[in-house]
């Protein structure tokens, strides 16, 4: 009767991955596909979408970037946080053969992808953009789960510089992957759309909206007539006029 | 036999089922009603607007607790100016579709009413919805207009001053007697009445936080578990007067449907449902009713609405 | 950690746990009230006894709508006089058992109400609830004495002048401002409160025959659908007064009476409860509850009673 | 969510069984054990408790003694009756060889006994009695299933002259039944119970108290603390002061 109510874990571990990010990973295992997500919730806080990065040990990734989520950094191991989820559909996974393009913390479902592409004998290659090096999230992990990384930043600090769809644009060109997966801001999504489009590549976006019921109920995440957190977050095609 | 009719005319408007998206369900925008009219609404009610621009509360603002859903939202919206033009582009896209649109408003005063209406009329929708559940700021006790039937006539008579577009008042359950408050905004010029508003408030406390879940900390009932008491808020109004009844509250199915239109309703919300089996709820609670007047022998809901109060 | 100490003092009578066997459920004589008390309930409360007799409506009286129970059995019993000497079998049984027993009663004018109670009391109960969820014959609008503060602290007064057993008031959720009654029966004497009692009347119509399956139409709602409106009373009640509350309502696992003690309850009704989970339900409610005292440490309900309000 | 409301069948035959008993046949089948009952509701009526006499298709057999009953014996085929159940605790089925004792429409409930004993290969013999010939309940039916039917009335119209009970007796005493099932008038089964405990014989009584919820809730049914309605009809031994 109460199953979709918030349930209650204890942080067991917090991990720092950049200046901003970090990662809590709970003493809690769920079933989920790559590409869901979850409500946060903090009792007195808030309640807050955020990305499954691996669902046993149940664990998110969490970038600072206000209220909510600074008390989420508060966090120390033992602590407590409540979950509502796993919501929304996540990535199908398709093709031998495998580009994920991450923006900032979109990083974040295309880790889980990556577990479950490494699990099903998939060649995974990753195109992570951020805005300098010390924002580059999981560089190492993606590496440690056998993908094949490339890194650009918006300014030059490590890797390419510049944004990440110029980096898709020649792996592309240069490895026709079978299927691209992309989580990022908005625009990055419209120039990955773009982008495999021009080429016939077909392509899955995760994308973000503000959220309240997290269940397909009140129309705060509606996009072009869409529920991100219900008909998405994750799209087969970036929604018109999003 | 032909297929069944399942069209309603309310105060002159016609929907050609007798479904109405519930307000402050999905009505957030013009893509998403005109989604919601094109999986099959017979008429959508837009968010409710209000005077100025609200934040709503913050999260958790609606949660899923076994038997029904509970929120406190908080009537999050960007105010009726922003909400004359988000209606007038709504308008628009369900034009070539046939499917009416409805308004809903709210106000803290009498007076406001009267103003968000005259406001909102400028936007064309086909009808306009009062909700009334909202706090009387004038009221010492702070009661809701819902609950006193002269503040809710008072509510009703500067609505009908300010437009001319038909007014659904829309009722809350939480009353000792809903008929008396039915009889008084009838008696105020109400078109129609809308019932029921989200029941309670309800409380569910989680026991490992020791607090309630709702940032709100209360929050209105809605989905399966109040559909007993939707039905007969229905049926009493409809033993109480003799304008038409949009009957909403737990209607999930094409059997629920037809106890609401038994006890009297001539259109039928549809709002936690959306939740409980997708947008898609429309077309399928078309085909549910469709079955059940087949198989009965049903033309029109006329044959049966109201067939409750018999016997 | 020593097992928890569930017990909880009501108005000077101790109960070994805070499991109270609701109104109208069971409690039709000594012998199935000797059972509950033996399955495990902390008190238990007999049926509810008016000035005479009444036969009850005819059947159907009860129904599992899906969601929760809706009953109309209409306040069936065998009038005060008999009731007196059912309620002096049953203390005797439940003397050597250490359980508490709770006369329930009514009446349809203030006066009734203090006659009865004054009756009844010969018979020895430990505790009275009374029962104000009835129709008051002399209110003009027939409203029930629970839905006015005035007339519900009437009926107090009378009882208190009647008797001096301790005065439970049982409050009834359809109610527009449930605190302000909370406030009158306390202010007028009452010595704990108990809510709540179903909530409605809701209906449930069979699309079949066309018809409300209840005999009497409409009936109220009990079971897990009224939990989080129960709830939400209990929390209302318990930040309006300061006399005891028993909660009611939806309880059906620990989970629920941890809920209904965090609102603020001192002890906890079951009523539908049994019969979902059967009469055994007493004994594993008392194990669920003790289990998860001791996950959280707590020693004693008080450890966590009203922990809601806080923050 | 509504299965436990009331579900509506159409009579399919009405079948005169005495002058005062008529069997009814519905176009329904449900799954149910000898001994349950159901609660049938005629809207505008009432609704009462009946023994279930055979679950496919389901059949009730009624003796007109009131209201209700007189209602029931009005419809005709085609015309609908409302049924919820199957509800209470039937009869265990044990022992090779047993006997049915029946008083008036006790029949009922035993019927549906036999047709399961005889499914599973047991004897059954039947001690069956009733006020006078006419009001013999089943003697045919029981016998086409195969049971070996006594039978006794009291004004001695048919078979033994006297009660059921005396025909018990000499039963048990010849034929020693491993367990005796009984249905009937609460002084028959008193009297049952009393011979079987005797000889200690097994025995299994369904019990009849007056039903308002027929769901365990309401303690109409109430007797000796128990609940004729969940907690029996049946009961392995008679509730003591019943
Ligand atoms: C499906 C989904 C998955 C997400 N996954 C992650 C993740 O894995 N890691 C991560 O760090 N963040 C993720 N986010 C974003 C995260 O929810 C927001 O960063 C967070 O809600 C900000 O809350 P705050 O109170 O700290 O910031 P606020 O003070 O509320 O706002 C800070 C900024 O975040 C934006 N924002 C606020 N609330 C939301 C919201 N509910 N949805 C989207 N944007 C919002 C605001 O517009 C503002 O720009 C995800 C969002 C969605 C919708
Ligand atoms: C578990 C159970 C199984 C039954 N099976 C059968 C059956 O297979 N066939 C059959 O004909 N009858 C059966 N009965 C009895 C049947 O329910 C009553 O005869 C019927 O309710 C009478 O209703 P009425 O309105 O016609 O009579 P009323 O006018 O109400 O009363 C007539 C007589 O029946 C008694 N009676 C009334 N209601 C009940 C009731 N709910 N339970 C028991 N006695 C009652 C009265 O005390 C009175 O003696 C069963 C009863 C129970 C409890
Ligand atoms: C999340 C949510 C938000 C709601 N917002 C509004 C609103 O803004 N205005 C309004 O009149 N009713 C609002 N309601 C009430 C519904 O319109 C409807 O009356 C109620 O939910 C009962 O119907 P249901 O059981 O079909 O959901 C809201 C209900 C929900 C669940
Ligand atoms: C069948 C039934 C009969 C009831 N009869 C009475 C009664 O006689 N007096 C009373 O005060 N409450 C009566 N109640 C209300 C209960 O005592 C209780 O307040 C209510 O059912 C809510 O609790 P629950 O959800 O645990 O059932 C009755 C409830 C049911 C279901
Ligand atoms: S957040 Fe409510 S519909 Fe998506
Ligand atoms: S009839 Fe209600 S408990 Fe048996």
């Amino acid at each position: 009767m109460r199953d979709r109510l918030p349930r209650v874990a204890t942080v067991a571990q917090v991990i720092p991955e950049t200046s901003k990010v970090t990662t809590f990973v709970l003493d809690a295992a769920i079933k989920a596909h790559p590409g869901q997500f979850l409500m946060a919730w903090l009792p007195g806080v808030n309640e807050k979408p955020f990305s499954i990065v691996r669902p046993g040990p149940l664990t998110i990734t969490v970038a600072n970037v206000g209220n909510f989520t600074d008390a989420l950094h508060r966090l120390v191991p033992g602590e407590r946080l409540w979950y509502r989820g796993p919501l929304g559909r996540g990535f199908r996974l398709s093709g031998r053969d495998i580009l994920l393009v991450a923006g900032g913390y979109g990083a974040a479902p295309l880790h889980f992808l990556a577990l479950a592409a490494r699990d099903s004998g998939m060649a995974v290659r990753v195109a992570l953009g951020a805005r300098a090096q010390e924002d580059l999230l999981f560089p190492g992990r993606l590496a440690g789960l056998g993908c094949r990384v490339w890194t650009c930043t918006e300014d030059g600090s490590f890797g390419e510089r510049g944004p990440v769809t110029d980096l898709l644009q020649s792996l592309a060109d240069q490895h026709r992957p079978k299927s691209v997966y992309a989580c990022g801001p908005q625009a990055m999504l419209q120039a990955v759309a773009g982008i495999c489009d021009a080429r016939g590549i077909p392509y899955q976006v995760s994308m973000e909206r503000y959220m309240r019921c997290g269940m397909g109920l009140c129309g705060s995440c509606a996009v072009a007539g869409l529920r991100v957190c219900r008909d998405g977050p994750v799209f087969s095609r970036l929604p018109p006029g999003s | 036999m032909s297929r069944p009719d399942l069209s309603v005319t309310i105060c002159g408007v016609v929907l050609k089922n007798p479904f109405v998206l519930a307000s402050g369900i999905l009505g957030t925008g013009a893509a998403i009603l005109e989604r919601v009219a094109r999986s099959g609404a017979g008429a959508v009610t837009a968010k409710s607007y209000g005077p100025e621009p609200r934040a709503g509360h913050p999260n958790p603002t609606v949660l899923d607790w076994g038997g029904g859903l509970i929120n406190a939202v908080g009537l999050p919206n960007p105010g009726v100016e922003v909400g004359v033009r988000e209606l007038l582009e709504t308008k628009e896209r369900l034009r070539p579709l046939g499917v009416p649109l409805i308004a809903s408003l709210f106000a803290d005063t009498a007076k406001g009413y009267g103003e968000v209406a005259r406001t909102i009329t400028q936007a064309g929708p086909d009808l306009l919805e009062i909700n009334i559940s909202c706090p009387n700021v004038e009221d010492e006790f702070g009661q809701p207009f819902a609950a006193d039937p002269r503040a809710a006539a008072q509510v009703i008579l500067e609505v009908k001053g300010a437009t001319s577009l038909p007014a659904i008042v829309k009722l809350s359950p939480n009353v000792a007697d809903i008929k008396a408050i039915a009889r008084a905004v009838e008696q105020a010029g109400a078109d129609a009445i809308s019932a029921i508003n989200t029941l309670g408030p309800g409380m569910v406390i989680d026991i490992e936080a020791g607090r309630p879940i709702l940032a709100h900390r209360v929050g209105g009932v809605s989905g399966p578990a109040i559909r007993p008491i939707a039905v007969r808020c229905v049926y009493d109004i409809c033993s109480a007067v003799s304008i038409p009844v949009i009957g909403i509250g737990g209607v999930l199915r094409g059997q629920d449907a037809v106890e609401m239109i038994m006890a009297g309703a001539s259109a039928v919300g549809v709002g936690s449902a959306v939740y409980y089996r997708g947008p898609g709820v429309f077309k399928r609670l078309e085909v549910e009713l469709s079955t059940y007047m087949e198989a009965h022998g049903y033309a029109r809901l006329e044959d049966f609405r109201g067939v409750a109060h018999e016997g």
